[in-house]
């Protein structure tokens, strides 16, 4: 068991995983010579040489695109988008071939591919370096969608993510990348993708959150202890497949259900969860299921964002709300 | 079919575990009198009519 | 080497062949057999025969939009016949002869026009991707899939294909671009044939050649005559060999014409004047490479006549036992997104197989 | 009064627009010459000249790209992309500029462009011409999406979107092109963006659709009457910004939803729909908000797309199985 | 036609004065005032100086994370200076002096850099569009001004900047492309600085030269020296001539150095060694073109030191002002996202405000 933090964590898994399965190819802008912006994949390019792991020219579709050719000619890419605020010149490539290959060609070609990114805010950092744009990639059908809130769930959900047969967009909070460690088991392990995660039990609300607004909510919860407020915590890990069965679960047990996540409020993720709350647990609702989220504004600079975040005592604002409805 | 519907089209409001409840215990929810805001029928409500009414029989 | 001696910046264009079908340029003439030739002529014959019928059963109603190739039978046999089992192919949509050529079998072809998806589902030992619709896309893919090749190792080479319209996508110089800096096995072939839909290829670039947009990635490049088979041959094994010794990729201008529509839902008299296309008709590959083979003493009206009659029977047949394909099955909508059908997927399958159970009753 | 169809109805409205103001310039791939795949723009390039009406290379991020600066500089750019299954390309340009930079110029740079696009399936078309992709559009913010349904709006919403000083995602129901012909106005004339339209009023439930989805709607209505339930419709037509307090209304109402649409189901645009009736009528709900929506896979092909497309028969059940609840 | 004499193809690059700062191609010594030079200069000394303090600002936390433009004052001092107040540019991240020279007050470039979209409010009569992070997309942007232009019949050009790095990415060459099929104003510079934060030129392309991928475009294109504010001056010069001219759009590749590190978030030493550096440091513009004013007599080390002394405080003043500023306004959130804010921001604006009142009292 070593103590490691969300960074060394993807870095370990990606070093582990290239050992046992030389067809596991790792590339993108820097991620080659000086191990990417943020060194999520320092050291592997020396490891395993610039063959199995290499800096691209600065084209996003290219990554994609390439990655994709690869994939079909059984290699394992795992490629990086140096901030998910620059994903979009790969759209085209990650939408409507990446997720469709396998559908298109009934089932002859497939792209198991894993493309990261960094993503989320709260960094104070440049323009289309703080967005969280989860929904849309979760609205295409062949994708998945994961995103890790601990060291722990980040290494095995990396490495189902490069074992999994179709393509998985890992996204990384970045505002977690060093923010805590946490001892994770030194072999490989798998943290299942489309599994959500009980992080704690209570009788009140159901609150489900993902990556980064994993410790505010938690921190809201502790807060919440002299209000004798408790609550069912779910980390959702995959924001597509979603488990809808544990947040019915847990909803039905509660009555009440709060979504929190980074994104802008309407057409998110949250709005999902809520209308799965309606379909699966709609005759246990004492309040009507919310969602607590960025505002419908592109991500403020520096100076403005914390009015943007989603924090703890908004969290515990919005919860008492739906305690009392 | 359609005639299983709510009494004469009158509204209430009320969260869906109340109109659960309301139908658990056969109480139309349409003759219970809310008492939360703006005349919300609440779970005490439903339980109230219930019981007066059993009492009645 | 051939893109050195031809210079698309003089505005010098690689032909063997004129448009009488005679070799004008023996130096260059490619080693090849009669029996290749009479082969490429029986595909490029037999993709045309069957343009010529999907546009008959178009009108019928019988099948949905599709995009003819007819008129760029030449540089798509040619090219496909330069490369080796083992190969890789990349294409837009516009390709059937390449597909004929490399074994995507004609009902494969038809099932796609027809609109099923298993028309996509090329057989295990055909190197080649589904059609790719998104303009540029493809080109992409096969940087990737030579990076694979090298990566292993492997003696293969990719071939993609993109039209003149194609040229004007980021993604197509990317890839260029791309491949040029990992020096991939890559070689790229622009099927010029004058319109995307219903734009010129004068409008698409200031640049005089379409071939001189290899300069930007640094990689050899040349225009040929696309509707002269010998010169396309020629100019792919070259490029070939060029990938197979590791030298890197290489873009090849194949100036053709589209005969058809751009697809059955254009109206090209629309944007192309009557004369504009008698004129190209003359350049026609098909009638040009019979020609040669006529003078060369391999082909006769007689042989003609049989081919077109056994081409014609054979599209007929094949076009009639595709026809009774039935209806997608309900399964088969959710069974290839993901490797497994996700809880959520399965839920919507068997919520709709229910609905319809209920409702046939 | 023209008795006119959806194409009709966008050519004569951009005709009149161009007459006048001058400053409208009409572009895209095949936009000028021929008018456009669907002659949406036809007679456009011979009435005003190759200045205002013109064919672009082949370049979607061109065209929107491009359309941004002319906008910045005053003018108002009508840019067509062919489907709106090839705008990924120009996904960049329009979510990280054209929806931004006001925002991000503090409105000293605007963007007043309209970006028009064919939208939706049941055409047994080819691959990557059948999607609806509103929901990725509309989570957007600076963005506005519009979605008309009948001639009449087409004409309206257009000369809105025009004269609208942001920038507009126009998307246009192409099974609906030519499906049907309406007497309207022949003036110049607005209807509102974000403003949705009760097409018919009703007791039982609120069914909220737009586009293609509406003539389905009131087929279904019509089977509904020997059913004997009655049926608020609602056009929503704008789908971002949404006109919450039509819908909200109708619901208090009826205490009842669903929302029908041709995308894909998961973080559609049903679920904020959904999300928005919980958060402003939950307390009226009869039975769970719901959506009846396509499949989440990829738009099939032709010979499986009947099984995908939403239909009366299908409306009928979903709003039967509402009303039983 | 400076153009047609440097060829890139045969690896010529245009330059007037060397590293020392000595005239070494007298016959294209563009005319120029020593006012000009003087003006130029002190822009060159006043950007560096910016950064400089900035990176002190940086790493004692009173500024975020910013990319200098050290080493890069030349190109784009001598660009900007070529064009006039009634033309436009589109730049990228990285064009810290031409931004200056333009007249964007150095207190909204501050504003930006610590977080403020004020910062990006350019004045009124500025003609500069704001910062653009991701890669390659401003230079459709002056594709589209460059339209507007045309279709006015104005007499204007556009400067679009660009990266090395950044011609690797599709947008730039679909401008280019696309530019040159519209024979816009457009002038293309590339700031070929060696790298892309880690990544080297050399990765990025197998093309020789930058300069060369204008070939693809089909326009002019040319490699000068970034570093000898003369040649950039002549080459930009002669592009704004053919711009306004009607002729269409040129591309530059103008070859120059970062000094600095990527931003202040990247380590340089990571991917240069020390050695190289330092080679690299010689060909710095500031002092090759302060020789140049020394060796001319109209420069020496007093000037310098006034100017400094100057520059430094003017700096020092602006950043402190800046310093000062409150965070963004609740308000200021909400208010540019459309013309007017819609019904859902509304709730949104108030439902906060409400909350932030409750919780203050
Ligand atoms: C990205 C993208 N944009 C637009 C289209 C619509 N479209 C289909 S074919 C075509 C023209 C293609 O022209 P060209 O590349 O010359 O190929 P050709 O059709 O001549 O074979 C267009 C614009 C598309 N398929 N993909
Ligand atoms: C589309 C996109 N991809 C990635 C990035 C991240 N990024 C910022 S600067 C940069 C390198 C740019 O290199 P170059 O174009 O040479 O410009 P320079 O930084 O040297 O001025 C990268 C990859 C980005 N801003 N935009
Ligand atoms: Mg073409
Ligand atoms: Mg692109
Ligand atoms: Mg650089």
């Amino acid at each position: 068991m070593a103590v490691l933090n969300n960074i060394e964590a993807l870095n370990q898994s990606l070093m582990q995983m290239m050992e046992t399965d030389d067809t596991i190819i790792v590339f993108g802008e820097d991620s080659g010579f000086e191990g990417g912006v943020f060194r999520v994949t320092k050291g592997l390019q020396e490891k395993f040489g610039k063959e199995r792991c290499f800096d691209t020219p600065l084209t996003e579709a290219g990554i994609v695109g390439s990655g994709i050719g690869m994939a079909i000619t059984g290699l394992k890419p795992v490629a990086e988008i140096q901030f998910q605020g620059f994903v979009f010149p790969a759209m085209n490539q990650i939408m409507i071939h990446a997720a469709r290959m396998r559908n298109r060609s009934r089932g002859r070609f497939t792209v198991p591919m894993v493309i990261r990114m960094p993503y989320g805010g709260a960094v104070r950092a440049l323009e289309h370096h703080s967005e969280s744009i989860e929904a849309l990639f979760a609205h295409i059908p062949g994708l998945k969608v994961v995103i890790p809130s601990n060291p722990y769930d980040t290494k095995g959900l990396m490495i189902s993510a490069i074992k999994d047969p179709d393509p998985v967009i890992f996204l990384e909070p970045k505002r977690l990348y060093r923010a805590f460690k946490q001892e994770i088991p030194d072999e490989i392990y798998e943290v299942p993708i489309g599994k959500a995660r009980v992080l704690q039990e209570g009788e009140d609300i159901t609150v489900v959150a993902w990556g980064a607004m994993i410790p505010e909510c938690q921190k809201a919860i502790t807060m919440l202890k002299e209000n004798n407020v408790s609550v069912d915590l779910i980390d959702l890990r995959t924001i597509s497949p979603i488990d809808k069965e544990t947040i019915s679960q847990s909803v039905k047990k509660t009555g009440r259900f709060l979504v929190v996540h980074e994104a802008v409020k309407s057409f998110g993720a949250g709005a999902e969860l809520i209308s799965i709350v309606n379909e699966k647990a709609f005759l246990s609702l004492e309040a009507p299921p919310s969602r607590l989220t960025g505002f419908d504004v592109t991500v403020p600079l520096a100076k403005g964002e914390h009015h943007f975040i989603v924090n703890p005592e908004k969290i515990k604002n919005k919860i008492m709300e739906l305690i009392n409805f | 079919e359609k005639s299983e519907k709510p009494s004469l089209r009158k509204k209430v409001l009320a969260t869906p575990v109340a109109r659960k409840m309301a139908k658990d215990l056969g109480v139309d929810i349409t003759l219970v009198k809310g008492s939360g805001t703006m005349g919300r029928v609440m779970k005490e409500d439903i339980k109230n009519f219930h019981s007066s009414d059993n009492k009645k029989k | 080497m051939l893109t050195e001696i031809y210079d698309p910046l003089k505005g010098e264009m690689f032909q063997v062949m004129d448009q009488t079908g005679t070799i004008v340029n023996k130096d260059y003439m490619p080693e090849i057999s009669d029996e290749l030739i009479l082969k490429m002529y029986r595909t490029m014959m037999l993709s045309r025969t069957q343009d010529e019928k999907s546009l008959q059963y178009q009108r019928q109603g019988r099948m949905l939009t599709f995009a003819p190739s007819m008129g760029q039978e030449g540089v798509q046999v040619a090219s496909a016949a330069a490369i080796e089992k083992t190969d890789w192919v990349s294409s837009a949509f516009r390709e059937n002869a390449t597909w004929l050529w490399l074994g995507q079998p004609m009902e494969n072809l038809f099932l796609y026009w027809i609109g099923s998806e298993e028309g996509s589902r090329i057989p295990e030992d055909v190197n080649l991707l589904p059609i790719a619709v998104p303009i540029g896309t493809q080109c992409n893919h096969a940087v990737g899939i030579g990076m694979s090749i090298k990566f292993r190792k492997q003696n293969s080479v990719v071939l993609a294909y993109i039209g003149d319209g194609g040229t004007s996508e980021g993604e197509f110089y990317e890839a260029i671009n791309y491949a040029g800096a990992m020096n991939t096995p890559n070689i790229f072939i622009i099927q010029n044939n004058q319109f995307a839909i219903s734009t010129p290829r004068s409008l698409q670039t200031k640049a005089k050649t379409l071939a001189q947009k290899g300069v930007a990635a640094g990689i050899p490049c040349i225009q040929v005559d696309g509707n002269d088979i010998f010169a396309v041959y020629a100019a792919v094994k070259e490029a070939v060999e060029r990938g197979r010794n590791g030298e890197g990729p290489t873009l090849i201008e194949a100036v053709t014409y589209r005969i058809g529509p751009h697809t059955t839902a254009d109206d090209p008299t629309i944007y192309r004047t009557d004369e504009y296309h008698q004129e190209m008709l003359k350049t026609d590959p098909i009638i040009r490479t019979k020609n040669y083979m006529i003078e060369k003493g391999i082909w006769d009206d007689e042989k003609e006549t049989s081919l077109k009659e056994e081409l014609e029977n054979l599209v007929e047949e094949t076009f009639k036992k595709i026809e009774q394909t039935p209806d997608t099955s309900l399964e088969d909508i959710f069974k290839y997104t993901y490797a497994e059908m996700t809880e959520n997927l399965k839920e919507q399958y068997e919520e709709y197989k229910a609905f319809l159970q209920r409702r046939d009753k």
